[in-house]
């Protein structure tokens, strides 16, 4: 470990995932001294637990799908098997170098690294095996884990996303409990690699988080897939034996599978770490800060997924280059949560940014919000990709587009262009005044904004 | 001179100049239009920002 | 045919392709009574020989590709062959799709469809089979044809675009002639399905319209995969047999293979339809108009591939709303030709929207140019799709991002955001304080901002 003793950093940073990681990579940039502590790997959750290998078993996925479907398009293909250790081998290849990267980037910034586990004994010192570590300045970013049920024990047959990521096989049949990002992703990849699945959500869709469009289209989708799913109806109990598990729901519904995913959220890792000792307030175990992300404590911030708010690994890096830049005193405009783009990678992708409709409605006021649908039916590239489904525009009247969500294949590369749209208070015509390259699926972005702009072209009036 | 655009129902600016007078507080309306077709553009904002941020300093 | 005698239409459109009918389809929507002229199939080039069919030959490629290549992704796959009657199969059904789409909105905005071959023979009247359409205003959008060289003969083995999209077999080799965008992508069609294949071209470059920087990754991608070329070398002559063809350059190299395919460009359809008659000013075939796009004589209008310029279908849109609403007295601005996006869908695909960075010295002196490459390597999107390229930005230093181009897999709809940032003018700074969505590839365009801006994140200073 770096002998830090003596020295007070400017910051001291707890937890190397993506919030804590942006911190110290900002803020070394910005000429402050940065110490970043971190017990396992530089990256966290996201590099390696997270949303690249989720990822990267999501493209294993679109391969197998693609072979399994070639003579749609004439091509002549064949899958013949998922290959587990080859997909994990190709998993872990996209890790490491991301991974080395990352860490040349904390060297280069001189950001002093220490290995171990931290904790917060002082307003301005975080304790590692025995060694004080001062900063004049603390960031938290200790990350979250997999939550589970009350009652609801992980082990054997019944896991997490952790557990899930190193399977060395292709189970027959999954449960996966909670039907939220990480629940069907992962059953979308399963699907595609030849499990039958079955999703259990408590509430009454798929995605819930998301406009109740995408979530019915969604839903849809899946069905055709083949992917089963059962809603608005809770968890009561699992139980396990050699041959798989059996899942009840409180309705007395059961399913058989071989495994039982468990993805029911993330709870904020904050426990035991010295955060109440110091007078840090909990709320559920997250850590409660104002709009500039202080804790109200000393110079003690937080950022990433212990903060209450969405738990995506961009946000914690826009937090993190926030506290940073606030710390170095450039007072950056504060993050509006809504204006961060949200993508799910199943099959087909979900993604949106701003407010859903309901949410606008009651913003503005019923009467004062317009909605748009543009079916992909009339997009030529996603005809030619075979996807369905549609961009739905919400604007308040006479204003701006406040939120943009799409579902089909691929348009989760669409949500750069919505985000621009969003955060920059773009009126439709603004958008509708630009020409989007034909034939791409971007393009049906620009087919929403025309039509929302009252001059629809590749559209019914 | 020209008056400020905000009567004229929505005031024109690029989007990401309608970004940067929220973020600096700047009430798009109030400013003056210098660009084609009164659109507000990057050096109106800022000009007056500065000058508002000169004005709330003068007053203490 | 529809009977119009003694009827005046405030708008007579010749040619029913991408210029055309956005012209007719705007028009009829602003309460103009239109008269669309067309004497093959509404849609054009770009619907039934261009665009449309090209991408969906691209995506069957990009199919092939993926079964070859599975196993690096852990998934066994086997490509058994190209089934061309499928391929052509899947390729009509998607046209077919789109112009049924495209009939029932020309006919639900009631526009007046004419079929046969126009002239025009008076300033305010086209004449087709004997009858004559007059229009207060006529608006011409013949388009253009494969062009050739001057004694090399189109027949038999030596080929455009037009045959090559309707060919039953996968040909063993093909020797392309014209680097620039139809040439690249057959190319990379045709090697996708088996064929060894040959670019030859005169320019230094290939696509030798974008920057440089894309030219040449395009090139070491095309060795990469084993698609051959020639640049800076100028072709002489072609002889055919029963075997093949025979292409032999300037510098005395010369290539054998199955199939000449010719895309040097194409050249504007204006010979005989008596525009020049009229009074109307042509220069090398293409129609001369002002900035209004306005011939100079009475009220006649040109738009898509006849005026000079980039020769895209969604220019060709643009330019069609544009001439609707300028007769419609709306007075909108005209459009700026470099801020209209250019994809170019070979694999890798090239993607540029602005000005590159040659021009932007010219325009801007050398030392008030500023440019930045963020290579894909660092963007775990892309390294998951296991492709390689970068992000080039151009910006006018201390001012607005005036070039966005792209290279690598996909990258096609991630001009959208960047015509956004282009054409709005936007700083670096203005993008960089939007966190984009991890792990996408549009994140590189995020972070190539943030290190333009100043504050790299996942980048070295
Ligand atoms: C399966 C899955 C898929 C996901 N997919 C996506 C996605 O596609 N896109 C997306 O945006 N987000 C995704 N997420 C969420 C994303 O991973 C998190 O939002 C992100 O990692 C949060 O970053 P963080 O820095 O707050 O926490 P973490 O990434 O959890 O990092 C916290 C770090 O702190 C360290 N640490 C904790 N306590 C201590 C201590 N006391 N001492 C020393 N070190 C400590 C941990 O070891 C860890 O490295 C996914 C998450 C999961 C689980
Ligand atoms: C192989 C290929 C691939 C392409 N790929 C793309 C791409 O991916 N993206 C892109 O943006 N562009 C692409 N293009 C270019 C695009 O097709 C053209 O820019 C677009 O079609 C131009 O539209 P237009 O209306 O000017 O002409 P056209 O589409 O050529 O339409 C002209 C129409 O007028 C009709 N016509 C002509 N003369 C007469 C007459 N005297 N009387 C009656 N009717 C007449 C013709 O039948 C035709 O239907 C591609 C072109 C080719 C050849």
């Amino acid at each position: 470990m770096a002998d830090t003793n003596g020295t007070e950093f400017d910051i001291v940073v707890l937890g190397g995932g993506s919030g804590g990681y942006a911190t110290a990579l900002r803020a070394a940039q910005l000429g402050l001294s940065v110490a970043l502590i971190e017990s396992g790997k530089v990256g966290g959750t996201c590099l390696h637990n997270g949303c690249i290998p989720t990822k990267a078993l999501l493209h294993a996925a679109e391969v197998a799908d693609t072979a399994r479907e070639g003579a749609q398009f004439g091509v002549h293909t064949q899958l013949n098997g998922i290959d587990m250790a080859g997909v994990n081998a190709y998993k872990e290849g996209v890790i490491s170098r991301l991974y080395k990267g990352l860490q040349g980037l904390v060297k280069s910034r001189k950001v002093t690294l220490i290995e171990g586990h931290g904790r917060l004994v002082a307003q301005d010192t975080i304790e590692v095996d025995g060694q004080q570590v001062k900063g004049k300045n603390i960031v938290l970013a200790t990350g979250s884990y997999a939550r589970s049920l009350p009652g609801l024990e992980i082990g054997g047959r019944v896991v997490t996303s952790d557990q899930a990521l190193h399977l060395d096989y292709v189970p027959k049949s999954v449960v996966v409990l909670g039907g939220g990002v990480i629940g069907v992703e992962f059953a979308s990849v399963w699907k595609s690699f030849g499990a039958d699945v079955t999703v259990v959500e408590g509430l009454p869709h798929l995605v819930p988080a998301e406009d109740e469009a995408l979530s019915k289209a969604l839903e849809r989708a899946f069905r055709k897939r083949g992917i089963a799913f059962s809603v608005g109806d809770r968890f009561a109990g699992v139980t396990q034996d050699d041959n798989g598990v059996h899942v009840t729901l409180e309705s007395g519904k059961s399913f058989d599978a071989e495994l039982l995913l468990v993805a029911v959220g993330r709870g904020p890792r904050t426990a035991d770490l010295g955060y109440e000792q110091q007078g840090i307030t909990l709320d559920r175990g997250f850590v409660i800060v104002d709009e500039k992300l202080h804790t109200g404590v000393g110079n003690i911030y937080a950022a990433g997924d212990i903060v209450p708010g969405l738990q995506l690994a961009h946000r914690g890096f826009a937090q993190g280059i926030f506290v940073a830049e606030q710390i170095a005193g450039l007072n950056p405009a504060p993050i509006v949560e809504s204006g961060i783009p949200r993508v799910t990678y199943c099959e087909p992708e979900v993604a949106s940014v701003g407010v859903t409709e309901a949410k606008a409605k009651e913003l503005y006021g019923a009467d004062s919000v317009e909605t748009l649908e543009y079916n992909l039916g009339g997009n030529g590239k996603s005809q030619i990709l075979a996807t369905t489904g549609f961009v739905k525009l919400v604007r308040q009247k006479d204003g701006p587009v406040v939120g943009v969500h799409m579902i089909g294949s691929r348009v989760g590369e669409l949500i750069g262009e919505g985000q621009l749209i969003v955060n920059w208070e773009a009126y439709p015509e603004d958008v509708a005044a630009l020409v989007h390259a034909h034939p791409t699926q971007n393009e049906a972005l620009g087919e929403a904004h025309l039509a929302l702009a009252g001059k629809p072209l590749h559209a019914h009036n | 001179r020209p008056e400020p655009a905000a009567h004229a129902g929505r005031v024109l600016a690029k989007p990401p100049v309608r970004k940067l007078a929220r973020d600096l507080g700047v009430d798009l309306g109030s400013v003056v239009p210098t660009g084609p077709g009164e659109i507000v553009t990057r050096e109106d904002v800022l000009e007056f920002a500065s000058r508002a941020e000169g004005r709330s300093l003068a007053t203490y």
